[in-house]
């Protein structure tokens, strides 16, 4: 039995078979118990999911415990990670969610922490700005005085006193950015697509390291 | 070292500081820099103002922690100024699972708690009752699919319950709710993609009209479905939310951070100009690779 | 009981320990505030999870009516068929669901993109160049066909880019480029909303923003001290 | 349907042919190898994400798991120090144990399954912004010398890669929405668009048969090409052939 499992085409048939239930149904008409399938695979991946990080949970505690148990500098702040998530775990499947133990530990540290996280990228954004927005070759030209226009076309003050952005401003935003995003899509579908092929085939690198991993035992 | 070396190689602790200073200053002393109003929301205002006694409205809070700070402004405009047409009925729902926080974040903060009530949902707002002229129809999880469902068949999908176990059917029948049809005008508040949603399936098989509030990162999307006449009107950001602010006249803090907002900006587009001459000056060979 | 207080306290120093990143160097109130979040977020994934997933969907449609829920139970075993992951002398059993996640997921997503994004794409980029009354919207036509075609040369890899394909694709990468500024500053505009409306809950009420002054000068201070005066104590107080 | 069954036979074609094709260089992926022997120079530490998996193993992800492979088994060849924080999002879990399972596979091809610990790849959390934040604490930390950030990265790409320059680092990004390529390619050394990272898995192969397969894509993107100036004149004297194809 491990030796099947073991092997590649196993695996790779898995990946074939998954494949063909959700692409046939999708094209053609099909029996309802072929697209019962398809349903019951896509709310298959979720559970698998869910019970991953069950595996991730024990991984992190146990990480985190062998640190503290070797007093590496700083252990404490690992432990109280560990701890919190432990508390958190805890609280959730005994107290529920809605309970004011656990409403405090998600309101204090979670809610802050998400939104401070979302308001730090402005400073990140300008500190890039001001490094690479320089006339150093044409591409960054051009990123710079695009962004230029936009800014000037965005910003109510520069906009009210200088109109003569918005035309432009406009401009870019509704054609030229879209234009990109098409062809962005374009690229990154085909590419997509043929990826999902080599999957299939069984080319794709990294799940073929996935795959392959046994056989030089 | 010249002057010029100096700025263009100034650490960014510096921007960030300056960053600080300019955008904390102008929040506590706003100065009241002029604010042009755009099309989007100009028609964003004129629709919900033009409402009639007896029209259905569905608001979709497609709302999540990380980008409410961007919508909010516009929340706490729309809302209370829909609130203010008269005969209106109006159906909350979500399509995130904390989004009803926001709803109930909404009503809390300008309304008060119906006469003889102690919780929720028996808030007021502007005169309007709970179960008189709004309900909350909960949380629909998965997405588009939620979307679509609902379009299909709304009754079967919503049922006879609210958000919080009340019964809700009779209203409904009152408002002349028996399907998808039936609803007015779709308003929808996206931290997410939910317009999109609402254009495939309210928009394309009944022709609703709809009003998108979203954050700035999915403008792009949004303006090509009104380009198309897709949605009716748009409300952009924090931008958006301030030229609401301003129309409906409920003043607030998206209308305050518009003088930071501009500022900033300029700022930033000034450092640029800076530092470009500073680059010029002392122009060193370029490290690293191409951006 | 009343927490909205010690929640403010703790909402404040986690912001401004998550701030102290901005000078660039780790310090004990970043580690703390690091630490705790990603504690309670952790804590949170496996909870929401777990609910939402295993209890709600599995463990409720199961319990009331198996017989036709019956093929949730196999996926359940698929799931438990992870777990395995923990042992390393079992841990390629794993590789059965790690094998049909990845089949069903890049399946699901590549099924979609044939239709949404190439096919309408195309259509919505052939606009009519003759009887069209208005320049602008001759101009935007022209202007868009041109860019799409050419930023789409660009992305030609198997031909030698010489020619006229090395012009077309110049100019598409210049096109590209102009892009991405005014897509950074759509998304500048946006974090910027973002980080004011963060701003306006640490300074509105006033109450709140003689906390937020008095945490801030705290944080900033202690953290440039131990920055520029114990280098030492700094990097002792905090996780190597 | 008839596109999808083409495509597989033409992509089938191809390899079977196995003619290496002209490939023109993708600098950000050559750029991988250059930061990797850097980082050998510096004797230092490389920080790898595949990705946070918002859509699940969407192909992104799997895109981002190919590029991990490849960091992975440079570094171990090199004896550097992997270091792969993982999760970021509710569909993330998955991903954590197949990106620890290709990283672990790695390092047994390499002979070196003793260097592999799974301590370096944690799991931190499902939510993006917590992940990031533990990110960017082990780049203060470690002070690795190289980040690639591939796979489906969001909003929180920004930070982390402006931490990562501050700290020194070189860095290789890509991801799979335009708005965030534009921020990367403000802040990033080197920034994948579009199907150089859907497709590096072919890239980086550098075997004639894997190569062939971005053959048919630039055929496909011909043929685009093709049906675009076609539709575009066909409207213009009001016949509707060829945009009734695509309104399906």
């Amino acid at each position: 039995m491990s030796s099947i499992i073991k092997r590649q085409e196993f695996l790779l048939a898995i990946i074939v078979l998954c494949s063909v239930f959700i692409y046939v149904p999708y094209f053609v008409q099909v029996p309802a118990q072929v697209s019962a399938v398809e349903s019951w695979l896509i709310n298959t991946m979720p559970i698998i999911s869910a019970t991953a990080v069950w595996v991730g949970f024990y991984t992190l505690l146990r990480r985190q415990a062998v640190r503290a148990s070797r007093r590496v500098r700083g252990w404490y702040y690992g432990l109280m990670m560990g701890i919190m998530s432990l508390v958190v775990v805890v609280l959730g499947f005994t107290v529920g969610t809605n309970h004011d133990a656990f409403t405090f530990l998600t309101n204090s540290f979670v809610i802050p922490g998400d939104a401070t996280i979302y308001a730090l990228l402005v400073f990140f954004l300008t500190s890039a700005a001001a490094r690479t927005f320089k006339v150093r070759d044409i591409e960054s030209s051009l990123l710079m005085i695009a962004a230029f226009v936009m800014f000037m076309y965005q910003a109510p003050l520069t906009e009210y006193y200088l109109p003569f952005f918005s035309q432009p401003g406009l401009w870019l935003q509704n054609n030229l950015a879209m234009a990109a995003t098409r062809v962005f899509g374009f690229s990154a579908a085909l590419g997509g697509i043929v990826l999902a092929i080599r999957l299939v085939l069984g080319k794709e690198m990294g799940m073929i390291g996935l795959i392959r991993r046994k056989e030089k035992e | 070292m010249s002057i010029f070396k100096k700025i263009s190689t100034l650490d960014r602790k510096w921007w960030y500081l300056l960053l600080i200073i300019f955008v904390v200053v102008p929040l506590l002393n706003p100065i009241g820099l002029p604010l042009k109003v755009s099309a989007y929301t100009k028609e964003a205002y004129n629709t919900v103002d033009a409402l009639k006694t007896g029209d259905v409205v569905l608001v979709n809070f497609d709302v999540a922690s990380s980008g409410y700070d961007e919508v909010k402004g516009s929340i706490s405009s729309m809302i209370p100024h829909l609130f203010t047409k008269p005969g209106v009925k109006i159906m909350f729902m979500t399509d995130q699972d904390q989004g009803y926080i926001y709803i109930q974040k909404v009503i809390a903060e300008r309304g008060t708690l119906m006469a003889g009530k102690t919780t929720w949902p028996w808030y007021q707002l502007e005169g309007k009752q709970y179960l008189v002229d709004y309900v909350n129809l909960g949380y629909f999880p998965g997405a588009d699919k939620a979307i679509a469902a609902l379009a299909n068949d709304f009754r079967g999908n919503v049922g006879n319950k609210d958000f919080y176990g009340n019964n809700i059917g009779q209203w409904l029948d009152d408002a002349g709710v028996k399907s998808a049809k039936d609803i007015d005008l779709v308003i929808t508040i996206d931290c997410g993609g939910a317009v999109s949603y609402f254009v495939n399936y309210f928009y394309l098989q009944y022709g609703t009209p709809i009003i998108c509030s979203m954050i700035s990162v999915s403008a792009a999307g949004a303006i090509t479905n009104y380009s198309a006449k897709q949605v009716v009107a748009l409300v952009i950001s924090t931008r958006g939310s301030a030229e609401y602010q301003y129309l409906s006249g409920y003043f607030g803090e998206a209308l305050i951070s518009m003088d930071a907002f501009s500022i900033v900006q300029v700022l930033l587009v000034i450092l640029v100009i800076i530092t470009n001459i500073a680059f010029y000056f002392s122009r060193e060979p370029p490290k690293g690779g191409k951006p | 009981m009343d927490l909205s207080f010690p929640i403010l306290i703790l909402s404040t120093v986690t912001t401004f320990g998550l701030f102290t990143i901005l000078l660039g160097e780790d310090n004990p109130w970043f580690a703390f505030a690091e630490n705790t979040y990603v504690g309670v977020a952790i804590g949170l994934s496996v909870v929401l999870n777990t609910s939402q997933y295993l209890i709600q969907n599995v463990y409720t449609k199961t319990s009331t009516n198996l017989g036709a829920n019956w093929p949730l139970v196999i996926s359940m075993v698929l799931g438990l068929l992870m777990l395995t992951r923990i042992s390393t002398k079992y841990s390629y059993i794993s590789r059965i669901p790690i094998a049909v996640i990845t089949g069903t997921g890049v399946a699901v997503t590549t099924r979609a993109i044939i239709f949404s994004t190439i096919l309408q794409n195309v259509a919505a980029t052939i606009k009519p160049l003759l009887n069209v009354s208005d320049p602008m919207t001759l101009f935007t036509s022209i202007m868009v066909l041109v860019l799409v075609l050419t930023m789409l040369s660009y992305f030609f890899y198997t031909v030698e880019h010489k020619g006229a394909l090395k012009t077309s694709s110049t100019i598409g990468r210049y096109g590209l480029y102009a892009a991405f500024g005014a897509l950074f500053a759509i998304t500048y505009m946006g974090r910027l909303g973002l980080f004011l409306g963060r701003m306006e809950t640490l300074l509105f009420p006033a109450s709140t923003m003689y906390i937020s002054l008095f945490l801030f000068v705290l944080v900033l201070a202690t953290s440039l001290l131990l920055m520029k005066k114990y280098p030492e104590l700094r990097k002792k107080l905090t996780p190597e | 349907m008839a596109i999808f069954v083409a495509m597989i036979l033409m992509v089938y074609y191809y390899m079977k042919q196995a003619k290496p094709p002209y490939i023109r260089r993708v600098a950000a992926i050559d750029a991988i190898e250059e930061g990797v022997g850097r980082a050998t120079e510096l004797g230092g530490t490389v920080i790898v994400s595949p990705g946070i998996a918002q859509n699940g193993m969407d192909y992104w992800t799997v895109a981002g798991v190919a590029v991990l492979a490849h960091v992975a088994r440079l570094a171990a060849r090199n004896d550097l120090k992997l270091l792969v924080p993982l999760g970021g999002s509710d569909q993330s879990y998955a991903l954590t144990e197949i990106a620890r399972d290709v990283v672990e596979g790695q390092y047994r091809l390499e002979g070196k399954p003793d260097s592999f610990t799974i301590d370096n790849m944690p799991f931190l959390s499902g939510r993006q912004f917590a992940w990031a934040t533990a990110y960017v604490g082990m780049i203060l930390r470690e002070k690795p010398a190289l980040d690639v950030m591939v796979g489906t990265q969001w909003a929180t790409a920004v930070y982390m890669s402006e931490v990562a320059s501050n700290a020194g680092c070189m860095q290789i990004s890509g991801t799979d929405y335009l708005s965030n390529v534009a921020c990367l390619a403000t802040t990033s050394d080197y920034v994948m668009i579009g199907e150089e990272q859907v497709a590096a898995g072919a890239y980086l192969s550098k075997d004639p048969v894997q190569l062939s397969s971005i053959r048919t894509q630039d055929i496909i993107k011909a043929l685009l090409v093709v049906l675009m100036v076609a539709g575009t004149i066909a409207i213009s004297f009001g016949s509707k052939i060829i945009t009734d194809l695509f309104a399906l």
